[in-house]
């Protein structure tokens, strides 16, 4: 069956399809999470190493892993929206950015939760800690970027040079903090994890992940949603949309 | 030469014009006219490439302006709401400069001579910063004295200018146009520039 | 006609010649400050000083970013300039051109003799130069990006900063590691090397980068 | 089952802070974000409709006049 | 007419919403810029912190000092507001006022959390936010003075700082001495009063030589 | 009310203007006159006491205008080549600021009404940024239907206007001449403003 792709890039048409889609990524994410929490507390045993803390991990290694996606597909979708003029996808690009600096928030916060017990550390000035902030910073700048525009045409393409610069630097940081860090000091700072994952606590980390992918989606749908009323508001198909409603 | 058609300006969410259509060749003048906020600019922007049209097309000896780029810059020459000179700069060095970038370098003879033409001898080495208002201006037009340019396009050249100057300045646009020129001129002040043909663009 | 954008800024810099002074001693007093805030034991001065000296550069260079294009854009200059028939992308190269030479070369050439202040050896004060020399065109043309893109937006000073702060940051790394590495002893060339490939690529991406930001800003 | 109480279960082996501190942080961002886009969305449709009926009344005028 | 100021000056800063947090960003990062140019060892960090955060500080207010009065120079504004009934002086108050609000104010809020990268102790910390509290709107006042003379000239934006940092360097030393001497177990009051004198000696002559300042730029 | 008595003004190593002297009563209106650079702007910043004369004096109701100072401010307006407006804030609001900071409060009706008049209905709430360029001098003209002092000082205030926007700020300077207010102003176009006196200063 042959989907009718250019007809979903149109916005108006893109809408209604987000608005059948959202719920069904919101219960999706729902019940993937509820699963999710409960192999988290209940189902998965104590590490004997770290007790109880490590079950941090059910939650840090999930947004941690989406706060770098996120990042990568904000990018990819600014730069369909330079190269090909694509409004919508443009307008996701701007969707995905709150979110994205939202996981990667919570990124450092649980990471840092997790260092006080294990390391003794609120902080320490680790390669991936580090990059983790820069990435931050790098979401803030785009949204903030994106803020100070008042022409969303513009905006859009501004932030999408803004967001391909940083993917082209995102790997030249990781790497060089990673180096920066080895060069000083040894491996006073290792992530203690023991190299057999227990399996319980892999499908719940996975599902865990899997959970946030599906909110991720199902939040930038929605948000996607409002830019596209926001900014069509003086459209044809918005007075009928609201004559309908 | 210059051919303008279905051209359509959309400004925040209002449309400022649409359907446009015109041409011009050499030896034309035509002179937009329109109240305040009209969108004469946004036309003379769009006409520079400055800014993308909502709609329509203008093209330049047959070929679209976006496609032909740095080569139509170098047939135009546009002055608009602000001077484009440098305060710390001198006018003759502001001259020279600002030729220099639109590919045309000239030597401090020309440039003396114009901006003499321009009623500014004895103030070419001030900073441009110390003229008055209307001296600035008279910077900024003495460009037009040096430029091989055809096609000129001016957003209020009069402003601030004195009725002598207003008067240089006709001169200078019908001596252009003689030679076989084009130019593309807003202004609300009266000006009588005489010209083989004179088209008038009424906008709103 | 590249030339003539640099001789332009250059002639502008030069004009008011208090201009290159003051980014010299901006330069100067951060990196004085310093011990002024942190205390005066030698030790932890020496060990800090590859950093804080970079640090001082970085924040120089990007303190004068946001004049590369905004006087330009508000007396209608950079409007004659994207008509110009010569590609944008060179006249912005010839501007962070101008810019690097405005702001970074004096750093380069004042550098060794404030990290005299900081008790670093010879060794250790060449390959700072050497270092900022290689890294300070980095900074301009990283830059040039961030101001094209902030250009006329208001607080574009602060905001420029926080978009160019972090893409600085592989550069001040490997700076300052390279000092670091040389007054510890170590061999610097990998630190070095490493700069000067990020010289190479930005020389060939930043222009066409803040070339189309500058599109973009102006429209 | 891993809890023998729930005083047990909330106190994480000792760990209670740092793992509640992340839970419910956690599930105090995604709670906000999602309020937040209901009420972009909300305040947005809320205008939209008051600009629909301002016109629709203007148009009403219109023709009947 | 005073609040007229201070409300128009925050008006402007929240119509681009993203003014006051950039200020707030450009802070944090450059506070984090500090051990990625200096490494990572924790003793050698967390001595370093107090000096890190006030000179970041006292950076971050010096570098939207420019906007204080430019902008409204550049658009003919501050000529209506030489030209208004009420006392210069009292406008300059205001105008340093909400730079205070805009700028001073985040900052004192978010330093203990940066603190807490550097590994402070809590008392430390508090010193931290008192010392900021007490210290940056000194750093407005004696900024606006600067900003004032700065008006107009070229490279204003680096000029300014040459004039002014060494009149904050007072502040920094005392606001980065509180901290010490509370991480290092001494008692910091003496610090802090000293600081509070600054703060009112400031607040009686500043204004007065801010207003003096304009006047001579403007004619 | 306004005596200016022996005025020099001495810009560089030149001399402007030497032996001016004139006066100015309840009613009267004055145009200064002047090629470019004849020190129109110069004259008229020295009559707001923005700049010192090299010589002579200003008077404002029998005192020297330096020694009243803030008394003086109060009584005047001045609109001078630079707009005074803010570009991200909207024009209500930079109309209500502004008058505010000429010690002159007006309620958000009054502003509405004054820019509604200037023909800026309907675009009151936009940022002054996207404004075009008559539109913005609007915006500053607007302080005039709102102020309430006597002496208005107008630097060439009909630049950039349409001829509609011309009409109407003749008008406002013709009501405001007829409540016994007092107006000098520059200008280098033409414009008829009815008045029990007209006197006329030629520089250079
Ligand atoms: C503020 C502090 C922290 C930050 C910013 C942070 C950041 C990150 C990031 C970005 C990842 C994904 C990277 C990747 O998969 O390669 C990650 C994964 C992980 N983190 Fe953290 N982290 C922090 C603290 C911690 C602590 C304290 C621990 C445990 C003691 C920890 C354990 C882990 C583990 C086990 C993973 C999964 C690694 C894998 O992919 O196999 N993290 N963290
Ligand atoms: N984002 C926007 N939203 C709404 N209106 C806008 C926006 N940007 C520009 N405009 C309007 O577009 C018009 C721009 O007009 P333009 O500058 O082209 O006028 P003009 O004919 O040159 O006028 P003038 O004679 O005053 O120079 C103005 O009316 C302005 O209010
Ligand atoms: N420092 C200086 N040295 C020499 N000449 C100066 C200096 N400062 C100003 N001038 C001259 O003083 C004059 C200032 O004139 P002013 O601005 O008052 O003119 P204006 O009558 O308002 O002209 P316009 O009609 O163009 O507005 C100019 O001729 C300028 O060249
Ligand atoms: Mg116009
Ligand atoms: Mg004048």
């Amino acid at each position: 069956m042959a989907i009718n792709w250019f007809k979903y890039s149109s916005p108006a048409s893109f809408y209604s399809l987000a608005g059948k889609l959202t719920p069904l990524f919101s219960i999706t994410a729902f019940i993937l999470f509820v699963v999710g929490l409960y192999i988290s507390f209940f189902v998965a045993p104590t590490d004997f190493q770290q007790s109880e803390a490590y079950r941090i991990i059910f939650i840090h290694v999930p947004v941690a892993w989406m706060s770098m996606f996120l990042y990568l597909i904000m990018a990819g979708w600014a730069a369909i929206g330079l190269a090909f003029n694509t409004r919508l996808s443009s307008m996701i690009a701007t969707a995905i950015a709150p979110t994205g600096a939202m996981f990667t928030f919570l990124a450092l916060w649980t990471g840092a939760l997790w260092g006080k017990p294990m390391w003794g550390a609120w902080w320490v000035w680790d390669a991936r800690l580090t990059s983790e902030l820069i990435l931050l910073f790098l979401y803030i700048g785009f949204m903030a970027l994106q803020a100070a525009i008042d022409d969303p045409r513009r905006a859009d393409k501004a932030g999408a040079i803004l967001a391909l610069v940083g993917v082209v630097n995102i790997p030249i940081i990781y790497f060089s903090v990673k180096w920066w860090n080895t060069l000083h000091q040894g491996a006073t700072v290792s992530l203690t994890q023991s190299p057999k994952m227990a399996t319980t606590m892999l499908t719940g980390m996975l599902i865990m992940s899997l959970a946030c992918w599906m909110y991720s989606i199902a939040l930038v749908l929605m948000r996607t949603r409002t830019i596209i009323l926001e900014r069509e508001r003086h459209t044809v198909w918005v007075s009928e949309l609201q004559g309908a409603a | 030469m210059l051919k303008v058609s279905d051209l359509e300006c959309v400004r925040g969410e209002r449309s400022l014009f649409k359907d446009v259509n015109f041409s011009i060749e050499a030896g034309e003048f035509m002179q937009v006219n329109g109240p305040n906020g009209s969108g004469k600019t946004s036309l003379l922007r769009m006409l520079c490439g400055l800014s993308m049209p909502a709609h329509g097309e203008i093209r330049w000896c047959g070929n679209a302006i976006r496609s032909l780029d740095e080569e139509y810059h170098n047939s135009i020459t546009y002055l608009g709401h602000l001077n484009g000179v440098k305060d710390n700069l001198s006018a003759l060095e502001n001259l020279r400069i600002s030729s220099a970038l639109a590919g045309n370098e000239i030597d401090e003879n020309k440039a003396y001579n114009a901006l003499q033409r321009m009623g500014l001898g004895g103030r070419e080495i001030l900073p441009v910063k110390i003229l008055s208002q209307g001296q600035r201006r008279r910077v900024t037009l003495a460009r037009l004295l040096v430029c091989s340019t055809v096609l000129w396009i001016l957003d209020e050249p009069l402003v601030a200018l004195d009725s002598a100057a207003v008067m240089l300045v006709q001169s200078i646009l019908e001596q252009h146009l003689e030679k076989g020129g084009m130019i593309v001129m807003t202004t609300h002040q009266d000006i009588n520039v005489a010209a083989v043909v004179t088209k008038r663009l009424q906008l709103n | 006609m590249f030339l003539w954008v640099i001789q332009r800024d250059l002639l502008l810099a030069m004009r008011q010649r208090a201009d290159v002074l003051t980014t010299l001693f901006f330069f100067i007093i951060v990196v004085s400050l310093f011990p002024l805030g942190v205390g005066p034991e030698i030790n932890m001065l020496r060990s800090m000083a590859p950093g804080v000296v970079w640090v001082a550069a970085l924040l120089a260079s990007m303190l004068s970013l946001e004049r590369m294009f905004s006087s330009d854009y508000l007396d209608g200059t950079l409007e004659q300039m994207l008509l110009s028939p010569q590609p944008l992308s060179l006249l912005v190269l010839g501007k962070a051109l101008a810019h690097w030479l405005v702001t970074g070369v004096p750093l380069v050439l004042i550098a060794p003799i404030l990290g005299i202040q900081f008790n670093l050896s010879t060794d250790a004060l060449l390959i700072l130069a050497v270092s900022l020399l290689l890294g300070t065109p980095v900074l301009s043309l990283i830059g040039a990006i961030g101001a094209a893109l902030t250009l006329g937006l208001r607080g574009g000073g602060v905001l420029v900063s926080l978009l160019v702060l972090p893409l600085y940051i592989p550069v001040l790394i490997f700076g300052a590691g390279a000092v670091e590495a040389s007054s510890a002893g170590l061999v610097a060339s990998a630190h070095l090397s490493l700069l000067g490939a990020f010289l190479l690529a930005s020389l060939v991406l930043a222009p066409w980068a803040a070339a189309a930001a500058l599109r973009i800003s102006i429209e | 089952m891993n809890w023998a109480s729930w005083s047990d279960f909330f106190a994480m082996g000792g760990y209670g802070f740092y793992v509640w501190g992340s839970f419910l942080v956690s599930l105090l961002c995604i709670v906000g974000e999602i309020t937040l886009v209901f009420n972009r969305r909300r305040t947005l449709l809320r205008q939209l409709s008051l600009i629909h009926k301002a016109t629709q009344y203007e148009q009403n005028n219109e023709t009947t006049s």
